[in-house]
């Protein structure tokens, strides 16, 4: 069986050449960064060069405005908690995309509870930001703007230098959370005008474990884990040294094969898109068409009349690794918030799944995809009694209408109402 | 599959993978089709009545793996019950039978009861003359 | 040139046996514990394997109560906020040793900012808590209670049987930061009656980049890192499998070896000391005598007339890797807070060194650093203005007094009233 | 030393490893001490001077690599200079001279330039003749 590995948003390996560089650190040059004898300064060393590495690949200015955290979610935290405590005195207000990560969005929560205020921008669609309603957003009490650079579940790419140019404007720091673009698409964070940046290297073949905050000089932030004072006092805590390194090496060969991977990912996404359009009927793409305004390495699909959860297990099954937004995939048996917020109709949001591609995906690979996952479609569909009654003309597609029959939602709302649990 | 890691345990994969009883009944006497508020997901349940027992039963279930098996497992189970029996049937035969759920998916075996129940109920209908039966068993739209 | 590396407390290498179990969770199983196909099925299991070693090594009931976090910081962080977070309404009142490590007593500063309050309980001048001064502590709003192990700095084992007995009886929840204890030392949650139990796997011989927080199921706790539902919705984030992974195996190997590293570190570090005592004049060990009340693996001295980081980088030079608790080596310039609340005098806190043993290390190692420490300790009282003035008996000693000449801190004093910059 | 990191730039730990004019100079003309308040570290300096010359210059140094370095460094640049030139040195010249300390560390360099002055201070004291180009110089208790 054929093994496609499509949930590089999830997890990516790590580089042989990265583990190589790791390798030493775990028995060898052990040392504790802070460390003042030989074991500390051989790792500090490390640590800048790694810094160096990732200011690199966003184009920081110095490699002093890269923080270290424990994962993309912690810089998320850091970055919009940190941001709001140290500005408290300015003000309590943030503005955020409605599409943000869950990071982003229970940080931004949790701030509430304790008193802030947050407005979240609507997106269209296909997911593209209100421009328009976020400038209207901002108020003298807004201390910070947060808008991701890609959605992690669509794909959509934000128009980040107008927001950035609107966020100077007002002089409200704006913070993008590039943790679905890093190593897949250029980031600049002085063309970006952002003041915080994160991502997150275990997207690009480094190691889990780490997260990077950018964050410009200028920019106000508090720890929000304290302790000692690692990270110039911004982070407190052990550094995790062997990935930091890790880190780094992803970082620099992220940069230099940027190109080759974007345009290998790109080829194969529009590969894959025709051939699930072509091959399947009542397939949608969710968020904008392949192209420059989406992530060249996500597809993000709803098939009309059947499950998310059944059609991942499926092509687990036929050793095809994906992801979903279905509610039945969420511990939380909500759809994701994403597929919510562009207003997607909660039964294509119930048959969602998420692919992401990876640098070593092949042409053989997409086309396995396309036709086993034909195959599964069928399966489920004649599994579905809402395939059936679509047939029978009782309910209607969302996605090609035929003017009868009543909507797969209002179907399943009459039937759930009368058996509520 | 040996070497095979699964989301749910090996008999509810088997009646993920390999539904028994899964399509729909010419002329059934009784078919119930319900949704989970909780999630979307949609079971329907055909059943053939004959002398007030289930000779036969199918399903067609919109929903996750563990929905698909409760649904393939309640069908095997209720085959050959009477309608009391039947009336009287609890979603945690359907947990027991799989050998367990994850706890967050406890409620797709609950949709199967309770497909079953809405067959029963809409045999019953169609059926006035069993409807002493069902009175004296637990109300059907618990 | 020998090399002895008496930092323990700061970093330990990676055991081989570890470092084999994580390589193919860098490469091959890189799946994310999040993902429901066969590369997140995977590190799923071996998420688990690793919380049931990480509960043997405590004797927690159930890995369940095991919650992975990125480091020790990171978990005395999520065990004080979390807990005053979630008990929120029942008060705002916390009560910590005086000695606590600062990722302990930062977090409660930062709950102070926001309306708690804490009650420091002091510690008597080998760093014992006071029993009754914490019992008096305890109010109807006290809702958490922090008590470490083992200090790090001085190696004091605490009564924490009788503070978890003390906590019982007035119903509230005891957190107990083992990180300097973990691996060292036999810990028993249930025998301590402790709620909460913190440590880091780096710390004997693990991997970098994983902390450990064990919750008995009857503790409240909110999570402080907010994003997705990882971690039983306690801890947002992408877990770092492959660390988590190489932990539970260094738990496993602790837990077997325990007695034998134990044995092994005390024997040196009586010898250590035993050594210096005899060899050095005017040196003084802070915290308890080896025995009983002592870490076998912490030795920290007070060594008169020179200062710590000289001392540091002299043994560094000499192939001996070891701490300090001076101000010079401090970014704050301050002196450690545990040896300012034992009440050392300043200028024996000056002459501060730590050092830690390790499973490693060896009778030659102790005799060399022996040996070596006291040619430097010479080598810089020849150089220190504060030897010779002893000598001329214009100031006094304060570990041998004389009963002539003036302190050392009197001197210091009246010249820098002197020169303030 | 060519596999060592170092807390310190080479210079720095050149003179912190070989200090230079280490000790105490026998009828010392002018004798300074002082202490840091920020982190207690104690240096002292004596001075030999000749026709308002310093001829030799000794230090003692309680306190870090970095200050010892400093006393080293400020010792060696001092000798040689009139005390009107001595009373303009500053702490700049040892931190250009050592090739750079640490911002942390900067106020080695400080104690340096006041132990220095402490000690032109005590000798302009016990030679009140020199008060004269004392008092043409900046204040040295600044
Ligand atoms: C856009 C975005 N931000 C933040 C995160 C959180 O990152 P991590 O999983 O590294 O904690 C994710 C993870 O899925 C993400 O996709
Ligand atoms: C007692 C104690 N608690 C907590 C910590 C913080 O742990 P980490 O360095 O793993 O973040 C330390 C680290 O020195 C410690 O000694």
């Amino acid at each position: 069986m054929r093994n496609v590995y499509l949930d590089h948003q999830a997890a990516t390996p790590v580089l042989p050449e990265v583990f190589d560089a790791m390798r030493p650190y775990f028995t060898e040059h052990y040392g504790n960064a802070s460390s003042l004898h030989q074991h500390g300064l051989k790792v500090r060393d490390a640590l800048k060069t790694a810094r160096r590495q990732m200011a690199d690949l966003i184009h920081a200015e110095s490699e002093e405005e890269i923080f270290f955290t424990s994962d993309g979610t912690e810089s998320a935290n850091l970055a919009i908690k940190g941001v709001a405590y140290a500005n408290e005195r300015k003000g309590k207000h943030l503005v955020v995309a409605a599409t943000e990560h869950p990071s982003v969005i229970n940080s931004v929560e949790f701030l509430e509870k304790q008193g802030w205020t947050c407005t979240r921008v609507p997106v269209d669609p296909e997911g593209r930001l209100d421009l328009a309603a976020l400038k209207a957003a901002i108020t003298p009490q807004t201390v910070l703007v947060a808008v991701h650079h890609v959605n992690h579940d669509i794909g959509t790419i934000q128009p980040i230098r107008e927001v950035g140019i609107a966020c100077a404007e007002r002089g409200v720091p704006l913070y993008v959370d590039c943790e679905a673009s890093a190593g897949w698409l250029p980031i600049d964070v002085q063309e970006f005008g952002a003041a915080l940046v994160s991502f997150s290297p275990h997207r690009f073949y480094g190691p889990k474990g780490v997260g990077v905050l950018y964050r410009n000089k200028r920019a106000r932030i508090v720890s929000i884990l304290h302790g000692g004072v690692q990270e110039g006092g911004r982070r407190a805590g052990t550094e995790n040294i062997p990935a930091i390194v890790g880190s780094g090496v992803a970082a620099q060969i992220a940069l230099r094969e940027l190109p080759a991977r974007q345009a290998h990912v790109a080829a194969l996404q529009a590969r894959l898109w025709k051939g699930l359009e072509s091959t399947i009927p009542f397939i949608k793409l969710n968020g904008p068409r392949p192209g420059p305004e989406r992530a060249p390495n996500n597809l993000n699909i709803s098939t009309e009349f059947i499950e998310g959860e059944g059609q991942l297990l499926l092509c687990d099954l036929s050793g095809i690794a994906v992801a979903s937004g279905s509610s039945c995939v969420s511990k939380s048996l909500k759809i994701s918030h994403v597929l919510a917020a562009i207003g997607l109709d909660h039964a294509l949001a119930q048959g969602n799944l998420i692919l992401t591609l990876g640098k070593d995906n092949s042409v053989e690979d997409v086309d396995y995809v396309v036709e086993t996952f034909s195959r599964i479609v069928q399966k489920l569909r004649t599994m579905s009694p809402m395939w059936d009654e679509f047939e029978r003309g009782q309910i209607d597609s969302v996605i090609a209408p035929r003017g009868h029959g009543k909507s797969f939602s209002q179907h399943a709302a009459d039937i759930s109402g009368k058996a509520a649990h | 599959m040996s070497d095979t890691y699964t989301l749910y345990n090996p008999t509810v994969m088997d009646h993920f993978m390999n539904p028994r009883n899964m399509g729909d009944l010419k002329d059934a006497d009784g078919v119930g089709e319900v949704g989970a508020a909780a999630c979307g997901d949609i079971m329907k349940i055909s059943l053939k009545i004959r002398e007030g027992r289930i000779e036969d039963a199918r399903f067609k279930t919109f929903g996750c793996g563990s929905a698909i098996a409760s649904s393939s497992m309640a069908t095997e189970l209720i085959k050959g019950r009477t309608i009391e029996e039947a009336l009287n049937f609890t979603n945690q035969e359907v947990v027991q039978a799989l050998g367990g759920l994850p706890p967050v998916k406890i409620h797709c075996s609950v949709l199967a009861e309770e497909a079953l129940k809405a067959a029963l109920e809409d045999y019953v209908k169609r059926h006035p003359e069993h409807a002493q039966v069902a009175a004296g068993a637990e109300p059907v739209t618990a």
